[in-house]
């Protein structure tokens, strides 16, 4: 089998590296993200003029009508340069989730100007004691209106549509599209910089998304694309993390040598690389579980199984990319503290790792 | 577990509590418990009010305000007040500047500098680290330059803790630029206030401002300031960095971190076996390290001040090896709700309030990785231990 | 507090060590585990002599009156030496249980046999699905017999009495003296060499020990000291497997230099240290632990903390002890391997480490 | 998971499988199923098998019972052949000597020795490793000095596997005590019937007898007997070490004993949350580890043999990592039923019969203490990774 990117694959993938390397230096990314969005509208502008903001969605609403291959490699550059950009809410969440269950009319709708870059979504389906919880219960949909509350919303701070799980008055979890202009919002950075926000429905218009019925398969399906999302994403991290540590091991000096001569400091970096191939041999079978001829179950195992690998590496190679930096690591100035904050952020987001080793051993494990 | 302490040693314990709760105000320490960090005020309230009571510097020489306790009576007073949420008195005063003042000073330096220090009257900042000499501090490059009977200092510190609310500032500076590394540096105090001294606050990755950088840039320091010998700084570094053998284990801290996600995990903790059990193996690990800690207090009479221990080096490697697993814990018992940050608890209205630890569950995780670089790396303290056992 | 050994117990320590450096050198020892006892006669005397054997009993039943202080000093020694003779069965186990649950005629009859070293006891509970319950269900005993099946007794085939676990008619577990002329048994060596033995019990004459009633408290309360006595022999254990290694790498020469000088194996270690220390530290909770005065719950938890902590830690520290030797360290002329296998054995005896931890969460924890 | 294979790929393996399980006797391979180890018998009666059908050394040059295959397909041969149970061909053969001989020997060693290789008609051993040469086997002291048609050897190697069945053994050897380390040093191949050759078995803490010292006391040694070139034996070990990138993961063992975990656990898992949360990871990092097996295998075409690559170093590391890791568990899930030592589960009547495993887990962990050892031990297989990466 084919293990390797396609040439077009590759290509885009050195397009956007070339980019971001360009555009987003880590000091102009600070500037960023201390800004009142917190992320660049240019840039924005730039990835829908390159086709990434319709990548996986029809040619007839606008898309590039990729895979999620594709997706995959947007999410690795995003993670090397750690982009700032709604591109995880608007496009992976809320954009898959209408391509998956809006109706045809509601498609045509939202997913042209989500590719045109005019329109962003964030999903909204956390609630206060959710925990990871998917299924709604706080969160009430009844006659075209929904209350309660959401928290932590990725993107949720400056969508214009959110996707809503709620549950119907039979008990059962719905997906709606409501306008934000109808909902209150308090919003803020996360953890890492990017921005979400908690959202309060107050009777709020909402517009049953697709033909109705329990959502809780289709919201699980473009969970695990998104989980393999931010497993390819925090590769990325993870890669860049390990750069940074090899080059400031041999240009930082103490004790009158460049400290890569310790040779307790090589084998924790070669630790670290060792943590970030294994990864990144995860994150390639997720994508392999993404090809449209697996089965739901399996793929739904083997990126849960992708993430508890690049959850534990990822924590393992921040902490150490930290460690081995010493001071200058733990400064803002410096980059390599933003990506341990990243991969500390896709660590608990959509599950953490106790509630996916559980879950994957009490389903059997990967046998 | 207290199996260690005895029947007076734990009189003596609950004495202490008694007073710290009873004595200092509740605002502060609950602000404490909450996870919040103390403000400037909040030090210098609570020192002040230490200092009325005798309770500031109990490891000085009793003239200057010290107590004759044991070693576990001054490791008792260091926790039981960590536990009770007190700020401790700043370290730089009590555990850093004042003794080598109280050691090493003149009787001058002694009565200017030692009453006002024990008050926090005096905040004092440390100017040891410099940018190109952390771990290998030997190799600092600030100079002061004799000239009539001033220094003029010139360079730069940084990883100044708290620097922004220094008065005074204590510097390992070179002063002779011949001597090879160790030697031909002295032991300076510098006014921040003088021209030249230029503070600048370092941003760390937790969202804070918890260090400086500070630059000396011709700043002039009456002779009179150097404390000791010239080109004898080194040996009081030393002294300084050796005298505090058991309190970076920062028992206390781990404890009531321990206790808070006991608090705050609840009920949580039945239905998460593997978090329970990380949680409980850290308690474990935690009583091993407190008692490592009563075993080096019994043989610290023993040992003359200042004398390196190994047993010094695995109290700082697993007091903070420990105090980070607390911390990543503190992440997983709030999971998502750690995610966003915020400055405080306070929502808009209607909103729905996060729970208690939301603020600053991802805030300390980030900002103890600092635990195993700062005060020697976890690093340096191998290759002491390394030293000891392996006799090289 | 005096957290140091009392001069009389720094005595018997120094004592014993003595004895044992001459009399126990490795491949004295390593005759001994090929013989056919598996351990020394002759040192059985020895101890007798010193007063060993009878160390924690009454002194009216020829013992020494001693605490559990005393035992832990002796099983550090051991735990050094890698003794092999039936000290935990004999002394630890049998002769507290009779000495905690016997009658006076009971103890008059047993326990100055155990301290002139003319009776060697176990204990036998374990059975064959019972993993580490205490509690007996497959032994029997009714009308002054017992029928079933023991595993895993420790020193079960040599000793000449047995202290058996046994359901009785009300399924109340109970304590048993039972001559072993009366039992059927299989011996054999476990994993670290010492002796073992299954035991079936074919309607055995049983004389119940004490008074009867529940026995589980009085078994608690013995394998708690049993398990002190562990703690304190890895620690012994681990001691010696730092110094070998400490040894071997100042010794050992590759490339030209002894090992010692790479700083990747020195780091190692220093962390070999840490574990060895906080060891140390846990096995001096347990002692304290055992001082009379302390209640039973608060001991139970302290002294099964102390032994996470111990088989945590002597995992580590002989993991790496044969890492560090290499090839040479996982010989059976060596006697490095030796030690890590008698800790591994602890590590398994009476409770595991998930058990312990999984108890002391649901107990609530150390505070 | 077999994600990381195509349709064809999983044809070739299914058949593979097909073949092994009912060509190879169900005997030898339930006895390997239950933990026991393969006897000498095994190995040759599979390895004839094997080497009957053209699957013994598929991956030597075709004129010598290879087969031209992918990297992918002699990775799925290796796997499916260990998972079916079946006694690998025997490594001294088929993966280390026959491919330096059918590269650099002569065409009449390759006559004289290939076919016997392959049909175990020869059982080869390795005189690699001594006493003071193992991580550093540039080191080594063992000799052999030219008079006339003969070398004669002397020495001692050490740690080589299964030694006690061996016919021949192949030696590196010092022919230039002059020149430096690795030069100097020639490949040989002995006869272990020769005068002078003793062996003596070493026993290892797991009972067992899997390694030998191999003496050498005046061995007369025909010259014809040296492979390529005097003094360039280096250069042949070299490529016999590095030609195998990524059996070293033994994938194939990892999964084995997983599956047997499970079978073996049971109904036990759902009751011990911690050990399932292990064994569930453990299955996670296997199978990140064979998702690098198989990356490394899609570049392995475009390596040149004998290459290094720093990723053979991360399978070696993460294969014994995890093997070991299975082997700790397997003790786990016995419990206390692993304690007692056995020969085999056989037991006197009426006495209560060992589960499965009790007799193989201890020795399986002790034993595999070696996978981060042997083969070049993982603080080697470190120091080749940092190589790579810091470019030194």
């Amino acid at each position: 089998m084919d293990l390797d990117l396609t040439p077009e694959q590759r290509l885009l993938a050195e397009t956007l590296d070339d980019l971001l390397d360009k555009r987003y230096p880590p000091n102009e990314r600070l500037a960023l993200l201390r800004s009142d969005d917190g992320w660049s509208r240019a840039m924005w502008e730039q990835y829908a003029a390159l086709g990434l903001l319709g990548l996986p969605f029809a040619e007839e609403h606008g898309g590039a009508g990729m895979g999620a291959a594709e997706l995959l490699v947007v999410a690795e550059s995003f993670g090397k340069a750690l982009v700032l950009e709604p591109y995880l809410p608007t496009v992976v969440l809320g954009g898959s989730l209408v391509a998956a269950a809006g109706t045809q009319a509601q498609q045509a709708q939202v997913l042209p100007r989500v590719a045109d870059g005019s329109l962003l979504l964030a999903f909204a389906y956390a609630e206060p004691s959710s925990r990871w919880a998917l299924a709604a219960s706080g969160t009430r949909y009844a006659n075209g209106r929904i209350s309660g509350a959401k928290v932590t919303v990725i993107g949720g701070d400056r969508a214009h549509r959110l996707v809503v799980t709620a549950a119907d008055p039979s008990g059962t979890t719905g997906l709606y599209l409501v306008d934000a202009q109808g909902v209150r919002r308090d919003g803020y950075a996360m953890q890492d910089g990017l921005r979400g926000a908690d959202v309060v429905f107050d009777d709020a218009p909402a517009e049953p998304l697709g033909s109705g019925g329990d959502a809780l398969p289709v919201v699980r399906r473009v969970l695990d694309l998104a989980t393999a999302y931010l497993c390819a994403e925090a590769v990325g991290a993870m890669e860049r993390m390990l750069a940074m540590t090899v080059e400031y091991l041999k240009t930082r000096v103490q004790f009158g040598h460049p400290i890569a001569v310790f040779q307790a400091l090589q084998h924790r970096a070669a630790d670290m690389y060792v943590s970030v191939e294994q990864s990144r041999s995860m994150a390639l079978l997720a994508r392999l579980a993404l090809a449209p001829e697996q089965d739901d179950d399996a793929r739904h195992l083997a990126i849960r199984a992708a993430k508890v690998q690049i959850d534990l590496a990822s924590r393992h190679v921040s902490q150490e990319a930290i460690q081995l930096h010493g001071g200058i690591g733990m400064t803002m100035e410096y980059p390599v503290g933003h990506y341990a904050k990243r991969v500390a952020v896709i660590a608990k987001t959509f599950a953490d790792t106790d509630l996916l080793v559980t879950e994957l051993g009490a389903a059997g494990g990967l046998t | 577990m207290d199996l260690g302490l005895d029947k007076d040693e734990r009189a003596f314990a609950a004495e202490l509590r008694e007073f710290f709760t009873g004595e200092v105000p509740a605002e502060i320490r609950d602000r404490l418990a909450r996870g919040e960090h103390a403000t400037r005020e909040d030090f210098v309230t609570s020192q002040r009010i230490l200092n009325a009571h005798g309770l500031a510097v109990p490891h000085w020489p009793v003239e200057w305000g010290g107590k004759d306790w044991t070693p576990v009576q001054r490791h008792l007073w260091l926790t039981e007040l960590t536990m009770a949420h007190v700020p401790p008195p700043l370290v730089f005063n009590t555990a850093m500047v004042g003794p080598v003042i109280a050691t090493f000073g003149n009787q001058e330096q002694k009565e200017r500098f030692l009453p006002a220090t024990a008050n926090l009257d005096i905040w004092w900042s440390q100017g040891f680290s410099e940018p190109n000499a952390g771990s290998d501090l030997a190799s600092l490059k600030t100079t002061a330059v004799r000239d009539g009977d001033t220094f003029v200092v010139n360079g730069q510190k940084t990883w100044t803790t708290l620097g922004q609310y220094g008065d005074w500032i204590f510097c390992l500076v070179r002063t002779d630029p011949a001597a090879q590394q160790q030697r031909g540096i002295s032991f300076l105090l510098v006014d921040m206030r003088s021209p030249g001294v230029t503070v600048r606050p370092i941003q760390l990755i937790d969202g804070g401002y918890e260090v400086n950088e500070v630059f000396f840039d011709d700043v002039q320091v009456p002779a009179e300031n150097l404390v000791g010998e010239l080109n004898a700084g080194w040996t009081y570094a030393k002294f300084l960095l050796g005298n505090e053998r058991t309190s970076n284990a920062q028992i206390g801290l781990i404890k009531n971190r321990i206790l808070r996600l006991k608090r705050l995990a609840g009920p949580l903790l039945d239905g998460e076996p593997l978090l329970r059990a990380r949680l409980t193996t850290l308690e474990v690990q935690t009583a091993a390290l407190e008692m490592s800690v009563l075993r080096l207090l019994a043989r610290e009479a023993t040992l003359p001040p200042g004398t390196p221990d190994p047993d010094s080096s695995v109290l700082k490697l697993r007091g903070s090896e420990l105090q980070q697993q607390a911390s990543e814990l503190l992440v997983d018992v709030l999971g998502p709700a750690a995610l966003a940050y915020r400055e405080s608890g306070d929502v808009p209205d209607g909103f729905p309030p996060p729970p208690e630890g939301a603020v600053d569950a991802f805030p300390t995780y980030f900002n103890w990785r600092k635990a195993s670089i700062y005060a020697g790396s976890n690093e340096v303290q191998r290759q002491i231990i390394c030293k000891a056992i392996l006799k090289f």
